[in-house]
């Protein structure tokens, strides 16, 4: 079984061949003999490379995968065929919602330039307000929402132009 | 003593009050809103009763519904845990009013505790310290004036407020009004009122409170400090005792001035005084919680006291179980807050789902947490998802079981803290104990976690994952799993056991 | 300190110590036999090397390829834990002799105290208290001789045994030959010598034993005692300290003669001096182990310091991190050993799979355990499942946090020793600390389990769990578990998560 | 889905009828209206009873039933349509080794008549010796080893005729 893997904005290829006392994987052309160790916790994820241990945590969602191991966690999306995949990043140019909440003030308009870390609009959540403050220098091409509205996690509120 | 309590609560702390009511014997009663229908406190309750709706304001907050509730299962007392009713003293009222118990203060320390400014003039009173500030109430132009013999810096507070909330730090006179405003207007959303007030703004304070209890027969004791000065948007992240930085002698005078203020108020049951102590041993009042503290298990952990217990024996009119020179801090305990929330993105709330959990485990390790694989993290409350608490002998020890157990500690599919609070207290600043206030924003400015390229270790993890991942979907089960339920059953090459 | 542990054992001692190496930043190393390949110790070690099949003559015990496994991984030190080879002088010498630290006392110390009759010698010219009774090698008539000026009634004893493996009491001379044969048979097959020896038998006697601790530099601490009286088959299954049984002065005599037992064989490393207490408050060396104890946590919780730790940093060369006076009993704490085992039938050991286990958890409760759903119970080694500890501010509050995490505690698939031990800690006798040996034949003779009727609610559940199992089975899937991979996805209704 | 139990030497019967917003269950010809609550704890069953609460813990072997419910563990037998059922009881005139072992002696012989708590022989397992006595008078019909042999757990020892 392969798959290839989007790690920031690295991609990893992975190949698995289950075999009767053991699976041997490819990673990025090196073959590994391992063995796998049964666990009573379905989320764990237990190899034996020779007298190396590698215990590790996995968990999935869509196209989402999440791996602890030795104290960190690493989080890869799966390529799918068309190279397209569900749940990727938002492009580079657009400025998304962290958390779902209300857009207590828009202190931009579109067409208007801003310095990365200007405050471009202000949400409240949980009682408290946020200020949503721009990634980069660039300069407005849209903003979505209005004071008032109630945005959801991820939603895209500003769009913004990063000059060529 | 009474035999069943309700608690009007939700999450861990609700599960932490259950376990010290089943542990006397007691019977415990769950309430939830429908967002909480199966959660871990209702599961683990001998009875529950739904509330409302998932707002607070159509569940948790509703006082008339809890009490319903109270009569309908015959519970004979209530645990308000903290947050939500806790500190409301029209609660407190109602619930003695129904005739029966409150497990708190009295309503009228719980109002005059609940006010800043009037808490603040009756520790005047009682020549407890106080920071120099305003009266609340007054408009912007008498802030503005009075901001000129304050000095600055000073910090725009809100009367009502609490967790750093409608709070605004002015270092020049030009950003004043501005200020005010942004305080009134989250004042008002937070809490229905915008009344604020100004005080001097300590450089490099730390955060001292201390616990304090007691009794209806006039018996009131301390239980030491908790250093609470690592803080991120003004809200508590680590907490631990002893604080590194007390020594005996003003860890004496700080206790003395909590007991009076705590007499002052002829206070009753537990409660925690907090105290801001500036860099020259100067401290002063901050403000008085009239509750069980989110960060009580240190101090349990650091004089062996069950906080709770004590509040349920107290509640039920016995006295103090012990005198101060009883009491001893007696091991080193520190708590880490583990929250839904991105680190790196101005330690913002998320919501989602934590696909898996696995809370670390060992000898000087507690998990006080409602958190469970698989669940929705409610946008409706607050994103705390668990503390994690690690003692031992010393302060280095306690550190280097911390370590290890944020380390150990696994939350799948949801953004958490962890990795942040790890390098917070791998920090040498931290094992220097140099904790005030400001030691986020000097040591970890504008933070990301390292994402390293993943090893091969990783990959092989992933893709021995996905490939159980890939046969367990298949329904492929394993050889003899044949007649047995489990719920591993499915997943084929993975058969547990420590035996073949 | 040395970098790398390899730990000669299994279980939860196996974990209990790669968990202290882990927070000093030490690698581990596991070994294991065929029935343990997929064991937790494995799991959670960096690396672990196989050391052959099941038998522990054939693994375990293997000192050779113990040695052999350290040296391939690099190993630089070997913990024992207890059983196996943590009490062979062979062993300590051995990995010496490889160049290796050894986790424990010297050679000759593990030596002259694994011999019963050397240790008693060794104790008497130390001044310490010894039993009345015989030296080891006569052959019977000698012992039916001496046993005239014993008197009745007494014990006859292997001399390499311990755990009560050849051990017999003797009430009358009619019955002594028999014993004295069968004491011969299983010394012979527990430890192929059939050595013995008698000595006088203490009425209603308490096992006290004193945890020790001795550096490289002379330095020798006791760290208070632990009461181990209630066994059954003269092996234990609750200890506790502080012991209900001593007063200061009574505990201060005692400890000074543990140090003085310690000090008399150059001891290094943690050891325990057992005696005998008798109700007259006169009180005999047993014997000493040399090593860490099963009932270790005990000690750590009432004591507040890390046994395992100090294990490694005195192995390391360090010296005593307290010194006696620095050493207090600042809490209470109570352990119980779960076993598979049958109450009910002699409490026999009984093998079989654990289906279904949950640990209890919460504030004072501990669990040293390596036992994990679907679990197989191996037949080889000791039939150990866990160790519950419970600790509290005082014995009452220990004894109800061991109450209610007794009634949580659930193994299901195999028999363990769960509910006798929880009317063990519920029984009156308990409360008022009348615990010596006599404890479980005086007070639960023939003990069986109440097997009440099915109330309607047990049926209620059973049948729930029953239809659960069906849809699982039939792999019906939530609705909206579409994408998502869990464990618990095929439990059709039964979807997880606190949030609706 | 109906099912009936054997508990020591009762039998209980009880129904299920799974409905959209929860489930009715037939006990004893009572029935009760309860609703599900869901866990992340595969062993864990939970029901809602009006505002009780029931939390349990399950697990199944062939067709025994483990079912753990405030600190109690009851264990049950599924009744096969047969009636029969695999894994039941062993008649009460046997007596079954409790544990695989070693028959190191055998202090009876067949027709010899013994009394409740007698000693009939001796088991070694785990490098202790344990000693097997009669449950109750009889005569021995049968005896099944012989010292030196070795014994499976649940293998019958000794047949012990129990006078009528």
């Amino acid at each position: 079984m392969q798959s290839t893997w989007i790690h920031g904005d690295e991609k990893h290829t992975t190949a698995v061949r289950p075999g009767s006392d053991g699976l041997t994987i490819d990673v990025g052309g090196t073959q590994f003999r391992l063995e796998r160790l049964e666990s009573s916790d379905p989320g764990e994820v237990v190899l034996r490379n020779g007298d190396r241990i590698i215990r590790a945590y996995f968990a999935a969602r869509g196209d989402e995968r999440w791996l602890h191991f030795e104290g960190r966690t690493y989080h890869f999306t799966l390529e799918r065929a068309g190279g397209r995949s569900r749940g990727g990043e938002a492009s580079e140019g657009d400025l998304t919602s962290p958390m779902p909440g209300k857009v207590i003030e828009v202190r931009v308009e579109e067409g208007q330039a801003v310095k990365s870390g200007q405050s471009l609009l202000v949400i409240e959540a949980m009682k408290m307000e946020y200020d949503i403050a721009a990634p980069f220098d660039g300069t407005v091409a849209k903003v979505h929402f209005a004071a008032g509205d109630m945005v959801d996690a991820g939603a895209t509120l500003v769009e913004i132009q990063v000059p060529e | 003593m009474f035999r069943k309590v309700l608690i009007a609560n939700r999450g861990e702390i609700a599960l932490r009050v259950m376990r010290a009511c089943r542990e006397r014997g007691l019977r415990t009663v769950a309430v939830y809103s429908d967002a909480d229908a199966n959660a871990p406190h209702v599961r683990f309750a001998d009875e529950a009763v739904r509330l409302g709706p998932a707002p607070p304001s159509e569940s948790y907050l509703k006082i008339d519904a809890i009490l319903r509730a109270a009569k309908d299962t015959g519970a004979e007392a209530i645990h308000p845990g903290f947050g939500f009713l806790s500190e409301n003293a029209g609660f407190a009222e109602a619930v003695r009013g129904a005739g029966l118990i409150f497990i708190g203060p009295s309503a009228d320390v719980v109002r005059s505790m609940g006010s800043k400014t009037e808490a603040r003039a009756l520790m005047q009173r009682a020549g407890v310290p106080v920071v120099p500030g305003t009266e609340a109430g007054a408009d912007d132009q008498v802030l503005i004036a009075a901001a000129k013999d304050i000095g600055y810096p000073l910090m725009v507070k809100a009367s009502a407020g609490g967790g750093g909330k409608g709070m605004r730090i002015v270092r020049e006179a030009g950003a004043l009004e501005a200020a005010l405003s942004a305080a009134r207007r989250e004042a008002k959303a937070a809490f229905a009122d915008d009344t604020i007030f100004l005080e001097r703004y300590v450089e490099r304070p730390r955060h001292i409170e201390f616990q304090v209890f007691g009794d209806e027969h006039g018996n009131i004791v301390h239980l030491f400090e908790r250093e609470c000065s690592i803080q991120r948007r003004h809200q508590k992240i680590v907490e631990e005792t002893p604080s590194p930085a007390l020594d005996e002698s003003l860890r004496q005078k700080m206790g003395e001035a909590a007991v009076a203020a705590a007499r002052a108020v002829g206070y009753t049951n537990a409660g925690t005084v907090e105290l801001l102590l500036g860099p020259d041993g100067d401290f002063y009042f901050l403000e008085m919680n009239t509750r069980l503290q989110v960060e009580h298990p240190v101090t349990e952990l650091a004089t062996g006291i069950d906080l709770v217990g004590w509040q349920l024996r107290i509640a039920a009119g016995e006295p103090l179980p012990r005198k101060q020179d009883e009491l001893r801090q007696l091991q080193h305990a520190i708590e880490v807050r583990i929250y839904a929330e991105d680190p790196a993105a101005g330690f913002l709330p998320v919501t989602g789902t934590a696909e898996y959990v696995r809370e670390p485990k060992g000898p000087g390790i507690r998990v006080d947490g409602a958190l469970e694989s698989r669940q929705e993290i409610p946008i409706h409350y607050d994103p705390m998802l668990a503390k994690l608490i690690a003692w031992g002998a010393d302060r280095p020890s306690a550190i280097a079981r911390m370590k290890q157990a944020l380390a150990d500690y696994v939350v799948l599919g949801v953004t958490t803290n962890i990795e942040f609070l790890r390098e917070v207290i791998a920090h040498e600043a931290f094992a220097k104990g140099e904790t005030d206030t400001g030691f986020i924003d000097r040591n970890m400015p504008s933070w990301k976690p390292k994402s390293p390229a993943p090893t091969d270790e990783v990959l092989l993890a992933l893709a021995a994952g996905e490939s159980a991942r890939k046969s367990e979907r298949s329904g492929a089960a394993g050889p003899d799993d044949g007649d047995r339920f489990s719920p591993w059953q499915t997943l084929g090459p993975w058969r547990p056991g420590g035996a073949a």
